[in-house]
């Protein structure tokens, strides 16, 4: 009975949806607190799309109504999900900064009738957790994997890996692990700090002690990551030649000012730098920075929460509008195009995205201007890290 | 005689201080007794040690034969050693009537009850009016205690001695900051007390002293001086050099 | 031999950060027995003065430095004279409740003003680079810092101890109303005490912003760190937060050292031993 | 004197049902709220719910802040336990029936109560503080290392709770939870109420106002405080029992600084020492940063601070506390003229 109840709940929802001219996107992210710079990034990523593209899919208006999630919170996203479900009746979750976020709203997609797409979240297993789960973004696996290969490459048999005590930490150091191992290097030692590190010091002489002729080192972006790159130049760590590898959070742009002179050279691994050569990426990098108003601030999640809107709209023109989850991932499946990032595709088994990933190396421009280089690029990788969790 | 109470080499130092200096009470059932000295002679000292809230250097407290120098206060209190303070330590938020009832609870072992409330109690109340009526409280029963007058406070901390149902009482001058008028409420209650209770009480008011006393200890720096009659104690020698030999000191300093 | 001295080293130059910038926590909680979880945010303010003076001015670091206290002291004058005051001798959770609140409208306000991005000090030519200390390098500024931390604890250790400020505030401490009664002005006390702790916590910072960056959040990310130093130390006890700072740094180092996936363990067990142990902190007046 | 002691009768039995009719409105308040709350707010039930399990965790705050004097920021610990606790029932022992998980979070919440009580009470003020920081981040670091069984970072997901006596599920629009929640919340109020005004209740009082008088009632105070901070965690646990029955989901969060903080906030919002003052703190605080965060989640922040900093400034004992002592003053002062 209750179940029936509620199917019908749901159909006249549906029903009355389909109708109605304006499509509610929610996007969960944080938006205050610590992680705020993140979230004024979807925000930014999101409003380029609608200056580029328009607000509106064919005869439908898209509104886009934010929540925030300062900090990893799951109880928190789970209700807030709810709401804009159930309260404001959005058609589309997205956002979703952190994994445990994006992991607690995923069992409610499929009552909800509400496909998610995720903007950043990037363990491997969200997508697993719900048919209606789309990610355009990138995995730890996805990003970290190359840059071992960039290490065998340079020549560097024994390396060390530094990562924060948390769960994308931890999914970072079994990524290079696997990747550095099957090139036929070796991991002398992995060394989980605490998330709370301030001083970095001691890792230092850690490292030194070790022997590794190269450092793989994954923090959460923010103070750590000043900190860190201060500690690796100040304890004689760069002068010993011990290399330097990470994925792009390290030295997302916002950072880069902040790192100044002590950035410099480093050489990280990800999906996109802001200073991408291609028109796609002149156009929304000019529409982003007007939308986020301070240019310095504009990094990543930017350029996920665009293309995540781009999935969005076509999902709705496929659907034309109505609520339909289960059509609208269908849709969207196999899907590509020319992203700022470069050429992406929607993989159709795994529903995430396939995407180049570019070795960068932190450059000073003509401006004085402190940007990622592209040096490399490694094309249409997939993410490594279902595979593993397959296994 | 038969000991109640016995107080045996008590000695405690604060750095080189000695302000307890062996110092040995015994007390037998029914006793009235009056601690005096000068300021400084340590009385609260000593009622701090016998109670616990201060640890003894050395020496030993017996109650009823039992040794409780190592207990804490509160284990001395449920063997029936009930002390008063000088300075009034009460529950500002409370009323009397509450303060009463959680003394009686307390004593007989249902304070630790997670349900009901006291004034459902009918031989809870009664003994809480009564105890309350005694020290002329009655009319205060439901004001907070930091509503209360001091000299009131004062009452209902003989109140909540009384209520504990002591067998050996120590009451820290209890009369201190009493106007004149109440301070004969504090001796009818003490008259009211069982007759086979031990009383110790520290007090400067010599009137209110002799009348209570059957016998009286003097403790000049630390040490008992004198232990005797309320009429020998007069002519004691040494007490008055104590007395006088402080206040004399005293004037100097000054 | 070699790695236990580096140790020494890192957790010196560690411990003297943690001190420069707690110690002033210490003079508002021990002395003025205010619990001022707001502390984070001066510091903070401190911070984006001086990267303003330094970085976008470009007027050098001993500006910034300048700009730093003397910008914060200003901004807390109104702030002591207007809400502080109100909360003296207060319960402590209203004091909580207080100063959190100053806290947050800090941290909304920076991040409306500042943005959300981490903001550096430019340190000068002489503090950049490292000094090679023989069995290893240290960083220059790092050095800077324990000199710095040294001179602050002399300088607050003469000041307390030695002058007639310093015998007017300890005698308002012991006893206000006695104080008042022999002409101290304790509500100019007070606030000198106010003005000379926030000081040092925008002092602290300047200084402590190559180890902890300065950025909106800063104001509640460390205040636990602050928390913890100080009442370990003894509120209000120079000796004692320099003894407490240079422990805690020791331990945090040794154990990120030898056990890093457990630091967060070491620390805390340690501070919970210590606090058993020393209730009132290791050399402590509060109470 | 028999006048007196007469009058005094009269006074006695006018007093004491007059509280208990408190306590009754207190009960009756929470049902129509509860319902009104359904009604009046169908599609924000899941918030509701929220607020409900985050209020138990001030509640029991209360009672060992409010009612004891123990100053905490760590009591998150607690409430993550009980969180916790029932999430790994029901993910890794598939004990999904949500009364046995409730009581699973009870338990452990209580076993954490007396955890971090014994080292939590080994000093007073600012030291007692710092050790229930390190206690909260001792249990929060603790989760994350056993990641295993609670999901570390990422969260303890796979919680699947049963219906509520094989009827009710809990479904996405939140009927189920929210229900199960106010009756949870009105089971809970109505102990505590028996529970402050029990002989223990003023013996926790005591302890809050003079350890010293109680110790020399022979109470020990101790035991009172150890004897208080399990009830708390029961409390707590059930808190987060619910929290993770209805969210379905249990992160580090639940185990945070930060939790412990805001909670201690909503009760100090409130005003402590009053079952009351802890309910109205939380709904006010938690609808407050709701409805200012959702109109404008980029700088929300600003606004709660400038509202706890007017809170302090002008209803210094809490919202409900100053209230109540207005009102108090009023119908003193009325009684006062009726007698004159």
């Amino acid at each position: 009975m209750k179940r029936f109840v509620l199917a019908v709940a749901v159909a006249a929802l549906a029903a009355g949806v389909a109708h109605a001219d304006t499509i509610k996107v929610g996007v969960v992210g944080p938006f205050s607190g610590p992680f705020a710079l993140q979230g004024k990034n979807f925000k930014a990523g999101i409003d380029a799309f609608f200056a580029l593209n328009g607000k509106k899919v064919g005869d439908h208006d898209i509104e886009v109504v934010y929540r925030d999630v300062p900090t990893a919170n799951p109880a928190q996203s789970k209700s807030l999900a709810q709401e804009l479900i159930v309260r404001e009746k959005v058609q589309y979750l997205a956002g979703f900064y952190f994994t445990p976020d994006a992991m607690a709203a995923t069992p409610l997609l499929q009552q909800g009738n509400v496909p998610m797409v995720v903007m950043n979240a990037a363990t491997s297993a969200i997508v697993t957790s719900s048919p209606y789960v789309v990610r355009t973004s990138f995995t730890t696996w996805q990003t970290a994997s190359p840059i071992a290969k960039v290490a065998k490459d340079a020549g560097v048999a024994k390396a060390i890996t530094l990562v924060s005590d948390y769960g994308p930490g931890v999914d970072a150091e079994t990524a290079f692990k696997t990747a550095f191992e099957k090139e036929g290097g070796s991991v002398v030692e992995s060394i989980r700090m605490p998330l709370s590190t301030n001083d970095f010091a001691p890792m230092m002489q850690r490292v030194k002690d070790s022997g590794a002729q190269a450092l793989f080192v994954f923090l959460p972006s923010g103070p750590p990551t000043l900190a860190f790159v201060k500690a690796y130049n100040e304890n004689g760590l760069k002068a010993a030649g011990i290399k330097f590898l990470a994925t792009g959070d390290l030295t997302q742009e916002s950072d880069l000012p902040a790192l100044g002179e002590a950035g410099l050279g480093l050489t990280t691994t990800f999906h996109y730098a802001v200073s991408h050569d291609s028109p796609e990426n002149k156009a929304f990098v000019a529409a982003a920075e007007k939308a986020i108003g301070n240019p310095a601030e504009l990094s990543f999640p930017a350029v996920g929460a665009f293309d995540g809107m781009y999935v969005i709209s076509k999902m709705i023109e496929a659907t034309n509008g109505k609520q339909d989850a289960k059509n609208a991932v269908e849709a969207v499946k196999g899907l590509s195009w020319t992203s700022p990032r470069g050429p992406v595709s929607i993989d159709p088994d795994s529903r995430h995205i396939t995407q180049n990933i570019y070795l960068r190396e932190v450059a000073k421009d003509a401006g004085g201007k402190y940007y990622n280089k592209e040096i490399q690029t490694f094309e249409k990788q997939g993410d490594p890290g279902l595979a593993a969790l397959k296994k | 005689m038969n000991t109640l109470f016995e107080v045996s080499n008590l000695k405690k130092n604060f750095g080189a201080l000695a302000v307890t200096n062996n110092v040995s009470i015994g007390m037998a059932a029914g006793d009235r007794l009056a601690l005096i000295g000068p300021n400084g002679a340590g009385k609260t000292t000593f009622v701090n040690l016998v109670t616990g809230h201060i640890k003894p250097d050395s020496g030993r407290v017996t109650l009823s034969g039992e040794d409780v120098t190592g207990m804490r206060p509160a284990a001395r209190v449920q063997r029936g050693l009930i002390r008063s303070f000088q300075v009034t330590r009460l529950f500002p938020d409370m009323t009397p009537e509450e303060h009463v009832a959680l003394a009686i609870l307390q004593r007989d072992g249902k304070a630790g009850r997670m349900s009901g409330h006291y004034s459902a109690k009918p031989a809870v109340m009664k003994e809480v009016r009564e105890t309350l009526s005694i020290l002329g409280l009655i009319e205060l029963s439901h004001l907070k205690v930091r509503e209360i007058a001091y000299g009131q406070q004062r009452l209902l901390e003989i109140a909540l001695a009384m209520a504990l149902k002591p067998k050996v009482l120590l009451l820290d001058e209890p009369a201190a900051g009493v106007p004149q008028l109440e301070t004969t409420r504090i001796e009818r209650a003490l008259d009211q007390l069982p007759k086979d209770l031990a009383i110790l009480m520290i007090d400067h008011d010599m009137d209110l002293v002799f009348r209570f006393a059957t016998r009286v200890v003097v403790l000049a720096a630390g040490t008992v001086i004198f232990d005797g009659s309320p009429q020998a104690v007069t002519k004691d020698q040494r007490v008055r050099e104590a007395y006088l030999g402080s206040y004399a000191n005293a004037g100097s300093a000054a | 031999m070699q790695t236990v001295l580096s140790i020494a080293v890192d957790a010196l130059a560690y411990g003297m950060v943690l001190f420069i910038i707690s110690i002033g926590l210490s003079v508002t909680m021990g002395l003025m027995r205010v619990i001022n979880l707001a502390h984070g945010a001066f510091a903070m303010i401190g911070g984006y003065f001086a990267s303003y003076a330094a970085r976008d001015l470009g007027l050098g670091y001993g500006v910034g430095v300048l700009a730093a206290i003397v910008g914060t002291v200003i901004i807390a004058i109104p702030v002591e004279r207007f809400l502080y005051r109100r909360i003296y001798g207060q319960p402590e959770l209203t004091q909580v409740l207080m100063t959190i609140g100053i806290t947050f409208c800090v941290i909304g306000i920076a991040n409306f003003a500042f943005g959300p991005t981490l903001k550096t000090i430019p340190l000068p030519q002489m503090l950049q680079g490292s000094v090679d200390l023989g069995f290893r390098t240290i960083a220059t500024h790092r050095l800077f810092s324990i000199v710095c931390g040294l001179v602050v604890a002399g300088a607050l250790w003469f000041l307390i101890e030695r002058t007639a400020f310093g015998t007017r505030l300890r005698a308002t401490v012991d006893n206000a109303a006695m104080a008042a009664s022999l002409g101290v002005r304790t509500q100019v006390v007070y606030a000198v005490s106010f003005a000379v702790a926030i000081g040092l916590a925008a002092l602290g910072g300047v200084l402590g912003a190559e180890l902890l960056p300065v950025e909106p959040y800063y104001a509640l990310r460390y205040m636990v760190t602050f928390l913890v130093v100080v009442s370990v130390g003894g509120a209000g006890s120079i000796p004692g937060a320099l003894i407490a700072c240079l422990l805690l740094g020791a331990i945090d180092t040794t154990g990120r050292y030898f056990a890093p996936e457990y630091g967060e363990f070491f620390f805390y067990l340690a501070v919970i031993v210590i606090v058993t142990l020393f209730p009132r902190g290791l050399a402590g007046r509060f109470r | 004197m028999a006048l007196s002691t007469q009058s005094t009768t009269g006074h006695g039995q006018a007093a004491a049902p007059r509280r208990t009719d408190r306590g009754v409105i207190g009960a009756a308040a929470i049902v129509v709220f509860g319902t009104a709350g359904y009604f009046v707010f169908p599609d924000n039930l899941a918030l509701l719910t929220h607020i409900i399990s985050t209020m138990l965790l001030v509640l029991a705050i209360d009672l060992v802040t409010g009612y004891c004097g123990v100053a905490t920021l760590g009591h998150a610990a607690l409430f993550g336990a009980g969180a916790y606790g029932a999430g790994i029932a029901a993910a890794h022992f598939g004990i999904t029936e949500p009364l046995t998980m409730t009581l699973v979070g009870v338990i452990c919440g209580s076993i954490a109560g007396l955890i971090s009580g014994i080292v939590v009470l080994r000093a007073h003020g600012l030291a007692q503080l710092v050790l229930s920081i390190a206690v909260i981040h001792l249990f929060q670091e603790a989760a994350n290392k056993a990641s295993a069984w609670t999901g570390g970072s990422d969260g303890l997901s796979g919680i699947m709770p049963d219906a509520v006596f094989g009827r009710f599920e809990f479904d996405l629009f939140g009927q189920t939870a929210y229900v199960y929640g106010v009756a949870l919340l009105l089971v809970t109020f109505v102990l505590l109420r028996i529970l402050v005004r029990s002989p223990f209740g003023m013996l926790a009082r005591g302890v809050k106002e003079d350890p010293v008088r109680l110790a020399a009632m022979g109470a020990s105070v101790q035991s009172v405080m150890i004897r208080m901070y399990i009830i708390s965690g029961a409390v707590a646990g059930l808190g987060g029992a619910l929290s993770a029955i209805s969210t379905q989901v249990v992160g580090l969060d639940s185990l945070s600084f930060t939790l412990s903080a805001e909670t201690l906030v909503m009760l100090v919002l409130g005003g402590t020492g009053s079952l009351y003052g802890a309910m109205v703190g939380t709904v006010v605080f938690m609808f407050f940063e709701d409805t200012v965060s959702a109109a404008n989640p980029f700088h929300w922040l600003t606004i709660v601070g400038a509202l706890l900093i007017a809170v302090v400034l002008f209803a210094p004992k809490g919202l409900y506390g100053t209230a109540a002592a207005f009102f108090e003053r009023r119908s003193r002062a009325g009684k006062g003229r009726d007698g004159a």
